[in-house]
């Protein structure tokens, strides 16, 4: 059975359609990356999936509590040090260790620095990270390569292998190229909602007054 | 002995809280310090491995 | 060898480290000699015991005035000729400079129950000495919200001065607005009002012991902040790889 | 949950977290008092139940922006919200959080202000037990008012004008519980509608905040 | 200037600007003064004055953070640093468009509100002449304020306890005269005091702002 | 006689140099264009050059009031008309009309439109438009091309290349190809300041303390 089945999705941001038409399922071990221009809705659609905001029509199947999401923004706290900051994203996942995520993103060595002090690309690695403590099967990554360099690129590619190989699966939105040729891709470019001008579709409240 | 007369609640009170407050600070300045150099001695010895 | 010499941080502590047993060893000395001896002068006619407070509350009043003379001067100093460590001995006296005059109010409060029947009076020296606790906690709560610290001490530093001048203006407003119980300077006085000798001389040591006091804890938490610095710039240094 | 709480208790008290402020913002307002209505002890004494509460309303005011402004900045709302515990517990932990960090420390410290304002000494206990019950109320209406305006540029103004008006009668029992311990009345009445409020506050809000937070989300 | 001056004065008054809310938040407080202290003309009206001189100091204060950190988050305020306009006159326009937003409108609301709080009659002139006097170094205090704490991501509970304790001389004179006048009293001493403070920020504090601004620019 | 010469320059932020060393002339009708990856400190060099941060070291000789900087935000107020906002930096700069800017970025039809509505394009657009109203002769720019399409670069080249021919200079940061194959290019990443490790070289308040 599919972890996840998106039937005729359509999305929208800011009182307005962006994407619609979405279909498709991802099963267990497998990866699918998102791909289309600047606004064309990716992170619309993300968000959708996670529950953030209800689908302006078609349907989001998935077992409940499946679905770990990880956002343009990491979610981090400053004055918190990184052990600080994932073991409290493990308690409320309630998993128990924090190691083996720390050493999964090489953090290890900096687990006492608070987040503060990371650079961007530190930063990005314990959001990352943070995905390993949740125990969650099916992860929504969000852009998850911004900033970091070409060696942590290839860490996090081993990371999503890992985490396919133990049965998960991932939905991926991305501008380049992450070294995963197994994956499948996804282009939203065609699924544009009404493509432009007087005939686009409203949602939500101008949707009946449009 | 020394002669508080009916005021030596007033007295000790007065000297209690102050001391009190005294000793805090003298004993907040000295273990900041202390901590300051325990993490600065950590750092240069870092720094001092490679 | 000129005075700036000691504002270069390596030179202060090397110092200080030396300097600061004795000045340590004669704050101990002082204050408790002078305390003890504040202890044992007989009970005054009028206030009876009370009068042993005099020797916590004065000293600890002038050094809470003194404490923000002291950062005034230091932060002028850094802001004129950027001596980082004088910024941070400004930084470094303000909760010394706020706990004195907290003993100073709490003493004072404590001495007011049985002397003017009230814990608390609206009297313009008790007044101004609220007022100046509250530009020590802003003070302390600006050098804390910042976190770069070059911008800090100049923050901090132009606040203090535009503080110290409306710190005196309410000193004014405030006597403007209500004549008080309060006495005045007792050891300058007319002779008549002079204080007598069995006080005036422990209240001496006890000053001078709350100045060596105030002296001691502000190079140790000077060389604190130095310190801290300094781990800040090597972890800084080592983020950079 | 636990971990929820610690952890925003943890941000609180360290450096630019914003523990103290609130106090020091109370002490503030009980020394700007008098200089507008003057020094006198009897002038004060009668007014002083009604000027405590309402400082230590608007000192609890002042620190309501802090409830979810920052976890929406840095995008932990989000996370939260798709964690497996429910956003009305959420909602709980956060206002609960809020009250130990600004409403208890108040509470306690309470008495040295009423000192300032010359609150006459039998009122104090009062003082404290209406502070005590009333306080979580306002932490509870204040998330409300925060889940409100979470997304808004500059919602600190706005918040306190649809958080104020919510205020009144938390305000009205709470001082007149502490005026009635001044002149020696029975103050059992108004503790027990202040005690109402506190517990319907408590039963209604998370739901309405939660349901805020999820609009704000989207 | 006169651009910036007018330019300000837009963005306050265009949806959005809270121009108003300043007005709303001291109506709220005089409402609520009456609820905590009680209802009764002959308790409030002598409190009056400095109930009146204290809500309009925190309506101010409020506002304050609308003077520069709007212009530093769009980065207006890079800008206007090049510009060939000098940072010291930025800051004194600035604060002048603050007045006239904040200030003003509460001097002419005065006395409606004193009404509320049954200030005598005959202070109602002193208590307008007062606002008209003392609410200019109010808003240049707070511009220092908002200066020193524009780089902060949550200024608002700092800036309030940086700026009240400037404000103390300037309460404690505008009061005053308020407090004479109820009474019939002459008022010229706290009236010259207050505008000396007055003209004294204005020769100070935009310097003092543009060297906070400066710092906090780079 | 040159614009603008910077000589030795080092530049700091965040309490450590970021780059040092950089040596330039800017002559009347030269562009000169800044690379280096992220973080090599092009923005801060721009922000030293128009005077809002002190140089950690070395000298900038300029004519006085002959700046003008366009950040990586473009200081509008959504509140108002692209021609008020538009208007009003005009008048801080003592300039007289707003046409000329107006048609030469393409913003005369948005004119009345308020700020805030529009797309991240326009609003880039209507930030360059403000250099035009300036009046100053030395451009320094940060990134300028970002969120714009590919006929609005066009039009951007077009109005670089403008304001050379009238004598004007201009220093531009930009990952992207201008299209101005005339401009010279400063590779900024040679002058990292201490390349990595442990002599890496603090400034301000760290400088005295390391
Ligand atoms: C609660 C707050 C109080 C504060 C902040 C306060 C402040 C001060 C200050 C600043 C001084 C030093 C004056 C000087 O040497 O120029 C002083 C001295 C003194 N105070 Fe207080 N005072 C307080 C309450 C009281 C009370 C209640 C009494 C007793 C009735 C009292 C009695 C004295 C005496 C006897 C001196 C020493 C004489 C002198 O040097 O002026 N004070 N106080
Ligand atoms: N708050 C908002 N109000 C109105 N419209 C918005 C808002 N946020 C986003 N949009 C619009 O919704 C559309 C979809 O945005 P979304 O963030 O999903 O795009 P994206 O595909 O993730 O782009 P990117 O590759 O830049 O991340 C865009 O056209 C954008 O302009
Ligand atoms: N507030 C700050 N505190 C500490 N370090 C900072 C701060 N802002 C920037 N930096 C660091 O300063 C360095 C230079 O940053 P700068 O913004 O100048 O880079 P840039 O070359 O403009 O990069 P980009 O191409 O991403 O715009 C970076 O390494 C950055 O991490
Ligand atoms: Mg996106
Ligand atoms: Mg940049």
């Amino acid at each position: 059975m599919s972890m996840l089945a998106v039937r005729d999705l359509a999305v929208a941001r800011g009182g307005m359609r962006v994407a619609e038409g979405i279909s498709f399922t991802l099963d267990p071990g497998k990866a699918l990356i998102l791909r289309g221009p600047n606004g064309i809705g990716k992170t619309t659609l993300l968000r959708t999936i996670a529950g953030l905001q209800p689908p302006a029509a078609g349907q989001i199947e998935t077992t409940p509590d499946s679905l770990a999401y990880a956002a343009h923004a990491d979610g981090l706290k400053s004055a918190l040090s990184v052990a600080e900051n994932l073991r409290f994203w493990a308690s409320i996942f309630g998993a128990q260790g924090i190691d083996a995520a720390l050493s999964a993103l090489d953090l290890t060595g900096l687990a006492d620095r608070p987040a503060g002090t990371l650079s961007a690309g530190q930063k990005r690695r314990l959001g990352l990270a943070r995905l390993l403590v949740t125990g969650r099967l099916v992860w929504l990554l969000d852009e998850p390569t911004v900033s970091l360099d070409a060696d942590a690129v290839a860490l996090f590619g081993q990371v999503i292998r890992a985490h396919l190989r133990t049965g998960g699966a991932a939905l991926i939105a991305s501008h380049i190229d992450l070294g995963l040729p197994e994956a499948e891709m996804l282009d939203l470019t065609p699924h544009r909602a009404a493509p432009r001008g007087a005939n686009a579709v409203p949602a939500g409240f101008n949707e009946a007054f449009g | 002995m020394i002669e508080l007369g009916k005021y030596a609640g007033t007295v000790l009170l007065a000297y209690g809280v102050s001391l009190a407050l005294l000793i805090a600070l003298i004993w907040h300045s000295v273990a900041r310090n202390a901590r300051a150099r325990d993490e600065l001695e950590a750092q240069e010895g870092r720094r001092d491995a490679r | 060898m000129s005075i700036w010499e000691y504002a270069n941080p390596v030179r202060f502590m090397r110092s200080t480290a030396k300097l600061l047993p004795w000045v340590v060893a004669a704050a101990a000395i002082c204050v408790t000699a002078g305390l003890v001896w504040g202890v044992l002068t007989p009970p005054d006619y009028r206030q009876g015991s009370t009068v042993k407070i005099m020797f916590l509350h004065v000293p600890a009043a002038l050094m809470a005035i003194n404490g923000w003379l002291m950062m005034l001067v230091a932060s002028l100093i850094w802001l004129i000729r950027r001596h980082h460590v004088s910024a941070l001995a400004a930084k470094a006296a303000a909760p010394i400079g706020a706990v004195m005059t907290v003993i100073a109010l709490v003493t004072g409060a404590i001495w007011g129950q049985p002397m003017w029947g009230t814990w608390w009076e609206w009297d313009p020296r008790l007044t101004s000495f609220l007022i100046l606790f509250l530009f020590y906690l802003g003070y302390i709560a600006l050098w804390s919200a910042i976190e770069d610290p070059d911008s800090a001490a100049d923050l901090t530093g132009v606040l203090c001065l535009v503080g110290s001048v409306f710190a005196l203006l309410s000193r004014y407003a405030v006597n403007f607005w209500n004549q008080g119980l309060h006495q005045g300077a007792s050891l300058s006085v007319a002779p008549g009002e002079r204080m007598s000798e069995v006080y005036r001389y422990p209240l001496y040591l006890c000053m001078l012991g709350f100045f060596l006091l105030f002296l001691a804890l502000l190079l140790i938490r000077t060389r604190t902040e130095i310190r801290l610095r300094r781990t800040a710039a090597l972890r800084a240094r080592e983020a950079r790889r | 949950m636990r971990a929820l709480l610690i952890r925003d208790l943890r941000l609180a008290t360290r450096a630019g977290g914003g523990f103290g402020l609130g106090l020091a913002f109370f002490l503030i307002l009980c020394t700007l008092v008098p200089f507008g209505v003057g020094p006198d002890a009897a002038m004060l004494s009668p007014i002083a139940p009604g000027i405590l509460w309402v400082g230590a309303l608007l000192s609890c005011l002042l620190s309501l922006d802090r409830i979810f402004a920052l976890d929406h900045e840095d995008g932990s709302l989000d996370l939260l919200a798709t964690a497996p515990i429910p956003l009305e517990a959420v909602v709980a932990v956060k206002a609960a959080a809020h009250w130990l960090t600004t409403g208890l420390p108040l509470t306690l410290a309470a008495p040295i202000f009423a000192l300032l304002l010359h609150l006459p000494g039998a009122a104090t206990g009062d003082l404290v037990l209406s502070l005590l019950i009333g306080t979580p109320a306002l932490s509870l209406l204040g998330a409300f008012g925060a889940a409100l305006t979470v997304g808004l540029r500059r919602g600190g103004l706005l918040l306190s004008l649809l958080v104020l008006p919510l205020y009144v009668p938390t305000l009205i029992f709470g001082a007149e519980i502490v005026r009635r311990g001044a002149i020696g009345a029975d103050a059992a009445s108004p503790l027990a509608l202040l005690a109402g409020i506190t517990l319907l506050s408590a039963a209604l809000i998370p739901f309405a905040a939660a349901a805020a937070l999820r609009i704000n989300l989207r």
